[in-house]
């Protein structure tokens, strides 16, 4: 719950807005672009974080309305900025994602993007209008409207196949990376979006392109009521959010919903119901990174048990972080996110249920109330994007680092955390992480003590 | 390698004739054999073509007013625009009172739709209320994005009816994002409500020390402006404000109190350092404090003003002694640097300032423009007046301010100000495009498209620009320089950033990083001469 | 050089004994055993430490040589050691490493061995002696010269066959796997020797057993003089201890010596000679990789090149690390090996030739000594195992930890750094440590400035 | 569980006939009926039989001389052994004066083949010098390793020499690794050369306090010895020196001044505990810091020892504070421990001194044993004239002391040490045998084929070991605790140590790790109970 029902100043948020969270999804759709419908500065600014997290160009192209666009409407702009993207950058598919602005003056992007592709004859082009203003909730809600509304518009009655449909939350390109080997490994045909793996970390080539290589393939969305499942790793989003959800209710394609693959028994689950799908079991290749994993966890649990934990950032990773260190005794004292009330809090009421300290809940959390709680509870150790590292700076308590954004520091797309062999990295973060600030204190001693002596 | 008007005609006409001819008018190849060139500027931008452009909430709130430290800066509005000003520009601050710097906060009053619906404007108050409870600033600012002007809500009344409640001064900026083709806006707005509500506000009637000076359209980026007064304090001047790098609200009401003003940031800072010339009879003097000569020459102006034996001696003695040591400094990076070009791509006044030290390091600026500057930060003031005022311009409020009765004093008589201006840059700035050479390149509000066009034409050594195209740049095999927020690294003003420059800029050639981007598998020209057809607008 | 030739004391060494570098390849090898011919300390001792590094039991006998052995002979102790090992562990090859008392007191393993073998009919077993005193070089001599007894020792002629030999220096269980994946995707048929990947990273798996799954097979490792080439990851490695170079010598089986594939260009070499015996091309998927490799150095390039790096640990290792502090400007002010002069002078001194500043190089160094240099020439990055942790609490030194030992970390057996993905992720660990370091001093200052703030 | 000889018997069975016989003489099942249980102890190790006994140098250098801050240990041979030796076992130690703390140092003469061919004397005194010209150390230790002895090298003698030119005092330890049949024989060789040449070195005649004593074989491992002594401070004792953790030359020196000398590691010790008694006729008092119980009884035998009031009256304060301190920490983890099963095999004073602390917390110790102890530490002192001296032991030079004339002194009447000797283990130690319960069972020189079996057959719940066993056992499924290095935490001595402990065996307990051991593919019963027959010796 909030700290304070009646506070009314954010400071020091723990989240974006939702055209930010629009924009990840589209970016992980073969040959697509994305145009921010309002004032050009929304779109400077989000590809400005976009490009510090994942060290890639992120073109966004904008309407860039201004003040008599507010008066007459956006349409002549928007219009224009359709032209001009199709025509630098040739697109199979545009999202047109609202802004504050655009919503405010009641814009109807579904007509204007419908009548224009008609007008155009554009049957090659998708256009996928979003409506995503800043105020309608943060970019985790973003990113799942978002890619429910990119399958909604795209996919089609499809005969059947047997191409699973994953559906992913914001992961990292490496994590994704992971996903497909393990669904290698499994010899699953699948199709996995959005797919930012390339696209998003994208290697040194030659030529450069403007559009980089990958993504999901449109005409596998096309697809996708033909699929035989749907997994969708989405245990905190909400029904109306869920385009695995829109799947199931419209076509008719059953949804299996897991957590994101971190620990042990999120990887199991995700497996099992690999396995439970296409009728193939586990493979000993598998089990025995399993059996790595958990030799790990047996390897760090006397440092990780003295881990007090503060968890924040998007609620999909949230439950996900959560699992694994309720996994290995890293006993979360608090768990936060600035997104909206949602699904989070009774799937992770259940799984902390055993925590032996009852553990502070924090939704629309900023990081004022997250830093306040990690005090009072003494955390020792903290785990989210890089805006929590002022709970390091004023706090002590060190950051380990995962989810988005990471603007401190290098390497945030190649962060390996899932399945049992990335959980097991990730969980030699935390316990080094633990370990350090152990022997730090006692290196601390050491040096006042005996420096002069060397 | 000089470019010609012939080529820059080739590349536009992959362009629409229509955006072609709106392009076409937002650069030039430099000739100095014709009498003036003249460019657009601080015009739209085209919809759906991708360039570096903020808003005016990024102008007033990121640039202008987010650097005072003493200052709660309230954004009103959803939270996103508040995240993405929170620590982003790297402008330093330290505060002998730690209780108030806010530097590393971040105020949101994180609008949901229900304040879309119902209006804005008790959240604000409440937050406004919060806030001086538990921070107790000196005085708060609240900035305006998009929905909050379209929605009605009266920030300047929440605002008063607060500093009324509270006993400080609460100012509010309708800063808008749609307001204005680009930061610029924000600028101005910022610039008139600094001029209207704080510039003056203080009780000093003279400055606490000899040759007082406000430094203006310094954002201390890096640290810069400190590598600026550590000079300028020994040779002897009173830094009374900076605006606004490492700048507060405390020094800034005093700021009429300075016998001249100088502008580093002309596009920023002028609407200020004109109505302080209005009000207060201070003029100001066009400084460039990026580059060894550039510093050496603002140094030698400035002491030509105030005209002071003492103060001439020891301007010459620490330029001596300063520029000396940086020399020793680069001499290693030259090595390194020189025969190489640059692209300098800046937005409203690094385009122009940098060139002058890439060149102190052998290094040529072949393209050089501006992301949100006006005609005159390119051409020169003098053609402010034909400027033609559009309807965004228009829709940016004027302030029109006066004598200031008691405080007016003319720091010059009109005839040796006349005497000045003929040999100094005294409330004048020549703009960019004089100082380039033939052949060189100018550009107003690039664009992603044109990046990569000017690239594969110029085949730059170095891309000076920002994280928005950095990566697009280094993607094509060429290092890149960010100049808004340096790369975490600076400062590069004054003469020891200019070694740190040279440094930096040498890390870009001569790391064996580059060595490697040919894969052995596959050996290609560097870069492809011909222009790739992927797509023109 | 030496910093003072006339020096005597090691002070703090940075390298472990001759026998220690004996036990890693036998762990290697398919069910194999290693018993130390000396005072049982030795094996305690080393049974101590590579437990520690490897978080997995470490089971090595000893004769438990006593005072009447060392005027007696210890034939029958080792006898008795032989019969005990055989009996409880069934191995199919036992090693058998001298130490300084056996060397001291003479006695001939060889002969002991071959006797013991033909005495007890035993075909089926192989032993391995190898003299490894503890005076005969460090633990890294000994690890080759022990991989080329046991070459020595099984291999015999042999049909030609298409398995490529691949003969490893003393890497990380994870290094090892990948390169296997590399060998993988290069469709390359290969005996890989030693490996360590699966017998030291043993899964959790039910029942425990005495012998852990993996290593190389011994029918393997008998057949290598049919192989079509031999490549050894030892540019370090004298021919007097050079297993590839016996099997050149000895079978005419072309040798291809090659660098850990650390770094762009190391990498490089491997693919290449791997294409150059396959005739394969280096497939697509690895292009790409190698192209996101490249991204991330270009991405960090700025901040890596305000490193100095202090390098320190086994030659081989030493080797390849000084290579991607080459690539990527975290130029080297000094590297150090505990080892005897050996090939790596001639190898490092041609690697270094473009550094700005001469590097200083270090052999059979002691941390007095690398601390000595790394102050003076102001490192500011210290890279190796964990007994470099002083330059961190005295120097103030960061330390990223590679190689072995690391006994104050978890997590040793699971550092990836080999192979362009490995790289990038080693690469991240070096550019983070470098920009915390940054930060940390930045907000050091904030922090003793702003804290009353908050 | 109780275990029966019968089980023994089978288990045993698998081995061959001879080593059959030679192992059971090592073990027995608790049979409180039987008027005595004879183990055999301090025997050789089989060959090939994997144990975790290491070498009489690792218990000279690396336990009784290592932890001794103000020397410079000198190691003597290649290397590895020093390397090994280098911070291993967690024995932390402060020091005032900084300059003379060499604990985090690791000295060798790293000798090379050819100092085994032409001898290393020379080096060995080269390294002397040099250590004595940069460290300035007050003392310095030589350890020898194995080729040191077998080549000749007369450590003595050089030491000797060394000693004259420096001034210092230079000790030299023939500590050869191949001496005895374990660590024991390296704690002999440091006892006596302890006792020769620095025990008694120092000027002091009277102790600087009142109550003065000496805490012997205790090692600070992790704290340990901080935590007892701040007890012992607060109860008024004056502590002279303690051996060796975070010891000192300069304290030990002096350790003659002692009115008693408190032994808790019985095993490593016992010969200068001895040896002071008969030099300066101070009595010894077996001591047990580990666990709550233990602690107390061993803080009452001292004061009785003393019998004075007020010492009396403190000791019952600061007993009844600190113990109900602690029985609050400890109630928490009762609850998680109570009804668990534990294995302790270590050393040789630990796997005695934990079962208390186990008890405590409701843990029954179902198997104990020592590494390297002797048969009285299992049987008592009493057995001592009953011991066959075989000729690994008798290889160790006894050193034979006698009253010193000036300074000894009987610290009790004969008929007040007997009448104590009655209440209190005065110069005694009954073994850990007497105190274990029926069916529990008692090991000596466990190996790891054996561990495994009664891991399997005893199912504890908690295996209390070292590194070398920890990760088999833990294979198994069952969590490990190291008693040697704590697993890098600690204290577990005294009251604050209980609490330490319970906390850190309830973390084995309490982790959520251990519901992820059985795979959910794969449900198998936690333990085999049948014993694998994958190989016998």
């Amino acid at each position: 719950m909030k700290e304070e029902c009646c506070r009314n100043v954010n400071e020091n948020p723990c989240n974006m807005c939702m055209p930010m969270g629009g924009i990840l999804p589209l970016k992980g759709i073969e040959r697509s672009m994305v145009i921010l419908h309002g004032s050009q500065g929304c779109s400077t600014y989000m590809r400005r974080h976009i490009s510090e997290h994942f060290s890639e160009p992120i073109d966004i192209g904008s309407s860039s309305l201004n003040e008599k666009g507010t008066i007459y409407g956006g349409e002549k702009n928007l219009r224009l900025a359709l032209d001009n993207i199709r025509k630098v950058y040739n697109p199979q598919l545009i999202g047109v994602l609202t802004t504050c602005l655009a919503e405010t003056i009641g814009e109807d992007v579904n007509r204007i993007t419908a009548e224009y592709r008609e007008q155009n004859g554009l049957d090659d082009l998708f256009i996928v209008p979003v409506s995503t203003p800043g105020y309608g909730g943060s970019h985790a809600e973003g990113y799942f409207y978002t890619l429910r509304a990119i399958i909604a518009q795209l996919a089609a009655p499809a005969p059947k196949h047997n191409k699973i449909n994953l559906l992913l939350p914001n992961l990292s390109p490496a994590d994704i990376r992971e996903i497909k080997r393990l669904l290698a490994v499994m010899q699953v045909d699948y199709t996995l979006c959005p797919d930012i793996s390339d696209t998003l970390d994208r290697p040194f080539v030659r030529p450069y392109t403007k559009m980089p290589e990958g993504g999901t393939r449109i005409a596998d969305i096309r697809a996708m009521p033909g699929a035989p499942a749907t997994i969708q790793m989405g245990m905190t989003v909400a029904d109306d959010l869920s385009p695995g959800k829109y799947l199931a209710d419209t076509f008719g394609v059953p949804l299996y919903t897991v957590p994101i693959p971190l620990g042990v028994e999120n990887t199991d689950r995700f497996l099992a119901v690999l396995s439970e799908i296409t009728g193939r079991p586990v493979p000993e290749a598998l089990q025995r990174e399993r059996g790595r994993l958990l030799d790990c966890m047996v390897d760090s649990h006397k440092y990780n048990f003295q881990g007090r934990s503060v968890i924040f950032g998007e609620p999909e990773l949230v439950y996900a972080v959560t699992a694994v260190c309720m996994e290995n005794g890293i006993f979360p004292v608090a768990v936060a996110t600035g997104s909206r009330p949602g699904p989070l809090r009774a799937v992770l009421s259940q799984l902390t249920r055993d925590c032996p300290e009852p553990v502070e809940f924090l939704e629309e959390a900023d990081f004022v109330q997250i830093r306040t709680v990690s005090r009072q509870k003494k955390a020792n150790i903290a785990i989210g994007h890089s805006d929590g590292r002022y709970l390091t700076e004023r706090e002590g308590i060190p950051l380990v680092r995962i989810g988005f954004p990471i603007l401190d520091r290098v390497g945030g797309p190649r962060l390996l955390s899932v399945g049992y062999t990335g959980t097991a990295v990730f969980l030699d973060r935390l316990t080094n992480t633990l370990l350090e600030a152990k022997h730090g204190s006692y290196r601390r001693t050491l040096y006042d003590q005996y420096y002069q002596a060397n | 390698m000089a470019f010609t008007e012939q080529q820059l005609e080739e590349m536009l006409s992959q362009y629409s004739p229509k955006v072609q001819k709106n392009r076409k008018k937002h650069m030039f190849v430099r000739d100095t054999s014709l009498e003036h060139q003249q460019i657009e500027a601080n015009t739209r931008t085209i919809p759906g073509v991708i360039t570096n452009r903020g808003c005016a909430f990024a102008g007033c709130k990121g640039v202008v007013l987010g650097p005072l430290k003493d200052m709660v800066h309230i954004v009103h509005g959803p939270v996103g625009c508040a995240f993405y000003t929170w620590g982003a520009r790297r402008n330093k601050a330290k505060s002998e009172d730690p209780t108030q710097n806010f530097m590393n906060y971040c105020f949101s009053t994180d609008m949901q739709e229900s304040d879309i619906v119902f209006g804005g404007e008790k959240k604000l108050a409440k937050v406004i209320d919060e806030v001086v409870e538990i921070f107790k600033p000196h005085a708060i600012t609240v900035s305006a994005t998009c929905p909050v002007g379209l929605i009605g809500d009266d920030i300047n009344a929440v605002a008063k009816a607060a500093e009324e409640r509270h006993g400080i001064p609460i100012m509010a900026f309708s800063c808008e994002g749609y307001k204005g083709v680009s930061q610029s806006a924000g600028h101005h707005i910022a610039n008139n409500i600094l001029m209207d509500r704080v510039i003056g506000a203080g009780d000093l009637e003279k400055a606490p020390g000899k040759f007082p000076i406000n430094m203006l359209g310094e954002y201390n980026i890096g640290g810069d402006s400190w590598e600026i007064e550590r000079v300028l304090k020994e040779i002897g001047y009173t830094i009374v404000s900076v605006m606004t790098g490492d700048g507060s609200y405390e020094e800034l009401k005093n700021a009429h109190v300075a016998e001249l003003n100088l502008v580093q940031c002309h596009r920023s800072i002028n609407y200020i350092a004109e109505m302080l010339e209005t009000k207060y009879g201070t003029p100001w003097l066009k400084v460039n404090f990026i580059g060894i000569q550039s510093t050496i020459e603002s140094l030698r102006n400035m002491a030509l003003y105030f005209n002071d034996p003492g103060l001439l001696q020891r301007t010459e003695e620490v330029i001596a002694r300063e520029a000396a040591k940086a020399e020793k400094g680069l001499e290693q990076y030259r090595k390194i640097c020189e025969g190489k070009t640059a692209f300098c791509f800046v937005g409203g006044s690094r385009g122009h300032h940098y060139q002058g030290l890439f060149a102190e390091l052998g290094i040529e600026t072949v393209l050089a423009g501006y992301e949100f500057a006006h005609r005159d930060d390119y051409e020169g003031r003098q053609v402010i007046p034909d400027i033609k005022l559009d309807a965004d311009t228009k829709n940016i409020p004027e302030l029109h301010v006066k004598q200031d009765e008691r405080r007016f004093c003319l720091k010059l008589t009109p005839e040796k100000m006349a005497e000045l201006k003929a040999k100094i840059p005294l409330s004048y700035y020549a703009g960019m495009s004089v100082e380039m050479k033939d052949g060189t390149v100018i550009v107003d509000d690039l664009n992603h498209f044109e990046t990569e066009l000017f690239i594969k034409l110029l085949q730059p050594d170095i891309f000076a620009s920002g994280i928005k195209d950095k990566y697009v740049v280094q993607k094509m095999g060429i290092p890149a320089k960010q100049l808004h927020s340096y790369d975490y690294s600076g400062p590069y003003a004054g003469f020891g950033g200019a070694v740190n420059f040279a440094r930096d800029v040498s890390m870009a050639f001569a790391s064996p990083t580059w060595n490697f981007i040919v894969p052995p598998w596959k050996d290609q020209p560097l870069l492809n001469g011909a222009v790739n057809s992927e797509g023109v607008a």
